[in-house]
């Protein structure tokens, strides 16, 4: 995969291939806003793991624009296909009706601004981070070949450990999610 | 005109990945302390993780010398949400047999 | 309760409305809904020999939703009332009923001064637009009911009259 | 061990003999009788309404008024009404109207019959909008005939 | 805000099945409390095609409730002909010529064939298999066929009288029921054993489905291919003879399997008897009038208790006939066989899966009418 | 202009026009199958043959009535329809029709195809619960176990494909399988995976049976049981998108299956390579979908689990074995 990127110090032309691209990231980080700005703010869980659901779509959009289809692509699988729908069971397990939750007393009107401010204070702050770095940019890697072969070839080579870290991980995932799903079940 | 180009030409920029990685972590940590239920703890704790991932992402397309290194960061960190997802919610299940919620504030008698 | 008056656009458009009325009448998809005893030649009508799939009616939906036409074929009673007219109301515009039998016309058999339970036809709980006597009819006359059905709907004829 | 591999085995032959059934009726000929186009003969038996039966000579019905239908009838489908005419032995029949939507077509008006008046229709495809059609005035019905 | 576990509310729910379900065949309604897909409870409700049948035969005459008897059980209608009519001539005193009752056997073993094989079909359909129900429809029309040349309906016959049957059967049913009965027996093995019986699919979903002892059978009162499924030897036509069945030589297919296979093969094996009864009374059929000589115009049992039982495909049906001297039964009770069959599935369905529970309704072989009558 | 703007607008139409012209005629196609083998005519008055018939159905769905009942989540239930479309649209993207015919050769075509039926799924259980309705919500969750439970063995099978071609392109994949039927993955005679491809073959056939949610095992929507299943709330076209869905995705399963195992667009006789065959491949694999839904009859739920995690994984992680065994050995 050819990486989309115009000689350095221009821009692209609104028609042309690069100017698509350009279109359709703004789409995928809309859909990454959108799903997350539904995820957190509706009251009801199915709804949340909708935006969920929307927003890791937008996520594997963005991964691939990060030159990493093989990454968009396990993003899909995992977490649309696995993680969202694995919620969505629990939440069909775990609740009977669809409950809005009613409004605590104090705690709750104060929660949601201070939640507000502190979410907001994160974003300003890493935001900041990102923009003021002066981030040294490796020019060659621009073009650098993200593709599922050097991936691959680390995972067995380089970085064998967290090969054999997900795979305990996993295993460690499997037995426990059975163990504790069991133990409810008298 | 310009200034449409440039917006087009976002995606060749790292503080752009940044800036959406801050924003869902922003989001994340928003949701974890408004969320009230387990189960929407834990779709924010997804976000936060996610977050990291992008972060992963966009450094090893800009930065990284070598460039599948944060790739399988992030697959590593997908596997850890897989089975921390799985996890959570066998958990919920379970405490939800147990007390009929999954409200965390029901749930002070959990510990001991 | 007034499926004969589904208010038709200000403006007509003749021949979009023969285009949809074409569809309709070859789409009719009948509802899985049998009563009692008209009910079995209901299904002898899907069945190979008498086969209603060649109008396009053998598409029997399960869910009221879904179906088009509610084939009423057998006795309703006084307990059941309530669950037709549900399932009837359940089912989205345009919709249709057939009167299947004579239980259903009228109460058939069962419509004697003894009578304590047997709703006196189906026209009594909702509009019926065909009605097909018999105790019950042959296929075909369901299959003659599909067919009077859509001379209903798109105002002719296709088929030959026997 | 060996239920598991019988499963698998027997299983899969038992699976591709179905589709072979299916896939030989494929080929076979279809038996749907096309309804309006043919048009299929009921049995001499075959029940449909029940109809007046008229006299050969005269043309008019049979019936002489004997309410051994109406009596013999367990839903009350039959009103039925005659008088007699001035010089004739027997009643004539003026009025035979038949509730067919309350009909069980059980046959025990034409049982009940000894005088050779009623009979089976052949109608076997009535259909109609409205259920007032089914009350079927026979005299009239037997009019229209001759 | 935690609840104590006495108070806490369990995570049943209850899934209402009916009174218009696919499953349910007609206007069932089963109220089932669900876990998950486990039914934690199981609770047919009835009534919803109660047509008064009881009460009509009071009201009218004998003859006159002849029609209703084919429209309770309206698969195997002509043996609830039979069985009134028996109970009427028992009351009655009247004697049925030979011939006719040959006849009312031919026709009630076919129509019990005609019933079996819609049996089959909507079990099937049941399952989820709609082709075989196509299948078993086609020679299902050539008993209808058949039928209808000798009754005139195709459904809802009214084919006996007292004192015999309201029509001779002619050389042409005879040759045509020969005919059939050599069609349905090549058919027999390809298109239904071979096509369902023995695939795998099936036997997986309805072997060791749906356990019926003995002893619940017994205890519910359970006949006809139900029973014989869990093993009790009881068929009232042979046990009990009633008209000529003690001329004939069949099996009564037992299985002791108590599962709704069982209860499968029980149903396809009595196919294969019914056949048998057929051929054997088209080969002894006498010659003869169909109808008896001296029957009354109006009948008038006097004062007593008339009873008498057949097997109808789905089980033993009695007539309990109480006549005081009128014109009209005094009363007229039906212990109708689906009624107690259907008892026992609240009790056998408990703890079973959804699917399952439909597998093993569906095994049951239930008319609605007949039980609600 | 950019003809490179062109090129995947073109490709966008021509695949609507596939997928439209699919989803509306293999409904006509299953009918008159169906009637067929059990002996009837189908579908007959609506144009010759009945031709017209999924017209005629069309024009119905889109002008009755949408009802979203009361108890309905509104916004899910009417976006689940539309979510249940585009992976299918989305996947024919990926496949190639021919050498030349393909809208887009990715390099992950395979992981594409698998990551967005995810979507599909999600649709499944947003549709069924949203509906607000205890039969849909039962038949999405066991649509979802189903469909995790068969992608296991399904993406295993996958797996042998892709080490035998080292690639998870699918043209590539095709590519590798030129030159007569003997090339072709199911029956390759090189490094003798012929001895098991071809159980690979049918597991991934049945995962694909069960991932589409047909008979015998649409568990989804066991109309005996569920009524119908998901779709029991949903009326009008949200209930003609979901069925045109499900034909979609056996158009897409069925390309899968020909590209993966049958050589894509090869002749068996190894001339005249062409997208023909390709065409007569899928059809002859969608016709074997509609043979086998009019034959058996539906499984049961936990048979099918069971099915999948004791016979089916089982044997295609035998199979990855022995695929790695050969490639490494010969």
């Amino acid at each position: 995969m050819q990486p989309l990127v115009c000689p350095s110090g221009t821009l692209p032309s609104l028609f042309s291939a690069e100017g698509f691209a350009g279109i359709i990231f703004l789409l995928t980080v809309f859909l990454v806003i959108s799903g997350a700005v539904i995820a957190v703010v509706s009251k009801r869980l199915v709804r949340a793991v909708a935006g969920l659901a929307v927003c890791f779509t937008g996520l594997a959009g963005v991964y691939y624009f990060l030159l990493s289809p093989f990454v968009a692509m396990m993003q899909m699988l995992i977490y649309v296909g696995a993680v969202s729908i694995l919620i969505a069971f629990g939440i069909m397990m775990a609740t009977p009706e669809d409950k809005i939750t009613p409004d605590n007393k104090y705690l709750s009107k104060l929660i949601g601004p201070l939640a507000g401010s502190v979410g907001a204070l994160f974003f300003a702050g890493f935001s900041l981070l990102a923009v003021k770095t002066d981030w040294q940019v490796f020019p060659e890697h621009a073009a650098a070949d993200g593709s599922i072969k050097a991936v691959g070839m680390t995972l067995l080579t380089t970085h064998s450990m967290v090969f054999e870290l997900i795979s305990i991980v996993l295993l460690l995932a499997i037995i426990g999610a059975l163990v504790l799903a069991r133990r409810g079940r008298n | 005109m310009q200034m449409v180009l440039e917006i087009l030409n976002l995606y060749n920029c790292m503080s752009t990945y940044l800036i959406i990685g801050a924003m869902l972590f922003g989001f994340g940590i928003y949701g974890l302390m408004v969320h009230r239920t387990v189960i929407g703890m834990l779709i924010c704790a997804e976000f936060v993780l996610a977050a990291a991932s992008v972060n992963f992402m966009a450094f090893s397309r800009f930065l990284a010398p070598e460039p599948a290194m944060g790739q399988i960061f992030t697959l590593f960190i997908m596997a850890i949400a897989a089975a921390e997802a799985a996890i959570a919610v066998s958990i919920v299940v379970a405490v939800y047999r147990n007390y009929k919620s999954i409200d965390v504030e029901d749930l002070g008698d959990l510990h001991g | 309760m007034e499926s004969e008056n589904v208010p038709s656009s200000i403006v007509q458009f003749a021949q979009l409305d023969k285009l949809l009325s074409l569809g309709r009448a070859n789409s009719l998809w009948p509802m899985t809904f049998g009563l009692a005893c008209c009910a079995i030649e209901m299904m002898c009508t899907g069945g190979s020999r008498y086969d209603i799939s060649r109008f396009g009616a053998e598409v029997f939906r399960p869910s009221p939703r879904q179906s088009d036409v509610m084939i009423v074929a057998g006795t309703i009673n006084k307990k059941l009332e309530l669950a037709v007219k549900t399932l009837y109301d359940q089912m989205p515009e345009p919709k249709w009923v057939i009167a299947m039998g004579n239980c259903a016309i009228s109460g058939g058999p069962f419509k004697v001064k003894e009578n304590y339970n047997v709703v006196e036809g189906a026209d009594k709980l909702f509009p019926v637009d065909v009605y097909i006597p018999g105790c019950p009819p042959r296929p075909e006359a369901l299959l003659e009911g599909i067919m009077t059905l859509e001379e209903k709907i798109t105002g002719t004829r296709r088929w030959p009259r026997v | 061990m060996s239920g598991y591999w019988n499963d698998i085995l027997v299983g899969s032959k038992s699976l591709v003999t179905g589709l072979m059934i299916t896939a030989r009726e494929f080929f076979k000929p279809v038996v749907t009788e096309q309804y309006p186009y043919d048009v299929p003969e009921m049995t001499p038996l075959f029940r449909g309404h029940v109809e007046l039966i008229a006299n050969e000579e005269t043309g008019a019905p049979n019936c002489i008024v004997c309410m051994a239908c109406q009596r013999a009838c367990p839903s009350d489908c039959i009103t039925l009404a005659g008088e007699k005419k001035e010089g004739e032995k027997k009643k004539s029949l003026t009025q035979y109207q038949l509730d067919f939507t309350k009909c069980s077509l059980c046959g025990s008006c034409v049982e009940a019959c000894n005088f050779n008046a009623l009979q089976f229709s052949k109608e076997y495809n009535l259909c109609s909008f409205n259920k007032d059609d089914f009350i079927i005035d026979l005299v009239k019905r037997l009019e229209d005939q001759n | 805000m935690t609840l104590p576990v006495h108070l806490r509310h369990d995570e049943t729910f209850v899934l209402n099945l009916g009174p218009q379900h696919p499953a349910t065949h007609g206007v069932l309604r089963v109220k089932l409390t669900m876990d998950g897909e486990y039914i934690v409870k199981a609770e047919p409700v009835l009534g919803y095609i109660h047509r008064m049948h009881e009460k009509l035969a009071e009201a009218g005459t004998y003859p006159q409730f002849m029609p209703n008897t084919a429209r309770m059980d309206y698969l195997h209608a002509l043996a609830f002909n039979h069985g009134y009519a028996l109970a009427v001539e028992k009351a009655a005193g009247i004697e049925v010529p030979e011939r006719a009752e040959y006849i009312r056997v031919i026709t009630v073993e076919l129509n019990r064939i005609a019933s079996h094989l819609l049996w089959w079909a909507a079990f099937l359909l049941d399952l989820g298999g709609f082709t075989p129900l196509l299948y078993a429809f086609d020679d299902r029309e050539q008993i209808i066929d058949l039928l209808e040349r000798v009754t005139g309906s195709r459904l809802t016959y009214c084919y006996m009288r007292f004192g015999g049957v309201y029509n001779d059967i002619d050389d042409e049913f005879i040759t045509g029921t020969r005919d059939f009965i050599t069609r349905l027996r090549s058919r027999m093995p390809r298109m239904y054993h071979d096509l369902v019986t023995h695939n795998i699919i099936l036997i997986k979903r309805i072997k060791d489905i749906g356990f019926i002892s003995e002893e619940q059978c017994r205890r519910y009162g359970a006949t006809g291919p139900v029973a014989r499924g869990s093993g009790i030897n009881y068929d009232v036509r042979k046990n009990e003879p009633y008209s000529v069945y003690q001329e004939f030589d069949f099996d009564v297919p037992v299985y002791s399997e108590c599962d709704s296979m069982a209860r499968y093969m029980v149903r396809m094996d009595e196919i294969e008897q019914s056949l048998r009864i057929i051929e054997q009374a088209l080969d002894k059929l006498p010659d003869g009038p169909v109808m008896a000589k001296k029957v009354p115009k109006i009948l008038k049992p006097g004062l007593g208790y008339h009873y008498s039982a057949v097997e109808t495909a789905r089980g033993s049906l009695g007539h309990m006939l109480v006549c005081n001297g009128d014109k009209n039964p005094y009363k007229l009770k039906l212990r109708s066989p689906t009624f107690s069959n259907l008892s026992l599935y609240g009790e056998v369905a408990e703890g079973m899966l959804l699917a399952d529970a439909l597998a093993f309704m569906g095994s049951l072989d239930l008319v609605i009418p007949e039980i609600d009558r | 202009m950019d003809t490179s703007i062109w090129r995947p607008i073109l490709y966008l139409i021509g695949i609507m026009v596939f997928a439209g012209l699919n989803a509306a005629y293999l409904g006509w196609c299953e009918r008159k199958g169906a009637g067929r083998i059990q002996r009837r005519t189908g579908p007959m008055e609506a144009g010759y043959e009945g031709l017209l018939q999924p017209l005629a159905d069309g024009i119905k769905l889109l002008t009755k009535q949408l009802l979203v009942p009361s108890g309905a989540d509104g916004i899910l239930f009417r976006v689940a329809p539309v979510l249940a479309m585009i992976p299918a649209i989305t996947s024919l993207v990926v496949i190639p029709f021919s050498e030349n015919i393909q809208a887009r050769a990715m390099e992950l075509s395979v992981l594409l195809l698998f990551a967005i039926a995810s979507i599909a799924m999600m649709a499944v259980l947003l549709g069924g619960w949203a509906s607000g309705n205890k039969y849909s919500v039962i038949s999405a969750a066991r649509a979802v176990s189903q469909n995790l439970a068969y992608e296991i063995p399904m993406l295993l099978t996958v797996i042998c494909i892709v080490m035998i071609s080292g690639s998870m392109n699918l043209r590539d994949i095709a590519m590798d399988q030129q030159g007569g039927f003997w090339h072709w993955n199911i029956f390759r005679l090189d490094n003798f995976h012929f001895l098991y491809m071809w159980v690979a073959f049918i597991i991934f056939f049945i995962c694909s049976i069960a991932e589409t949610n047909r008979a015998p095992f649409d568990m989804a929507e066991a109309e005996s049981e569920l009524v119908a299943g998901f779709m029991t709330e949903y009326s009008s076209m949200g209930f003609g998108l979901f069925m045109m869905g499900e034909y979609l995705n056996i158009v897409v399963g069925a390309c899968l299956t020909t590209t993966l195992f049958l050589g894509g667009w090869d002749c068996p006789f190894g001339m005249f390579p062409g997208v023909w065959w390709f065409i007569i491949k899928i059809y002859i694999l969608i016709f074997t979908f509609i043979w086998i839904r009019w034959t058996y009859p539906r499984t049961q739920i936990y048979k099918l689990l069971n099915l999948s995690w004791k016979i089916l994984i089982p044997f295609s992680l035998v199979n990855v074995l022995l695929t790695a065994f050969f490639i490494k050995v010969f």
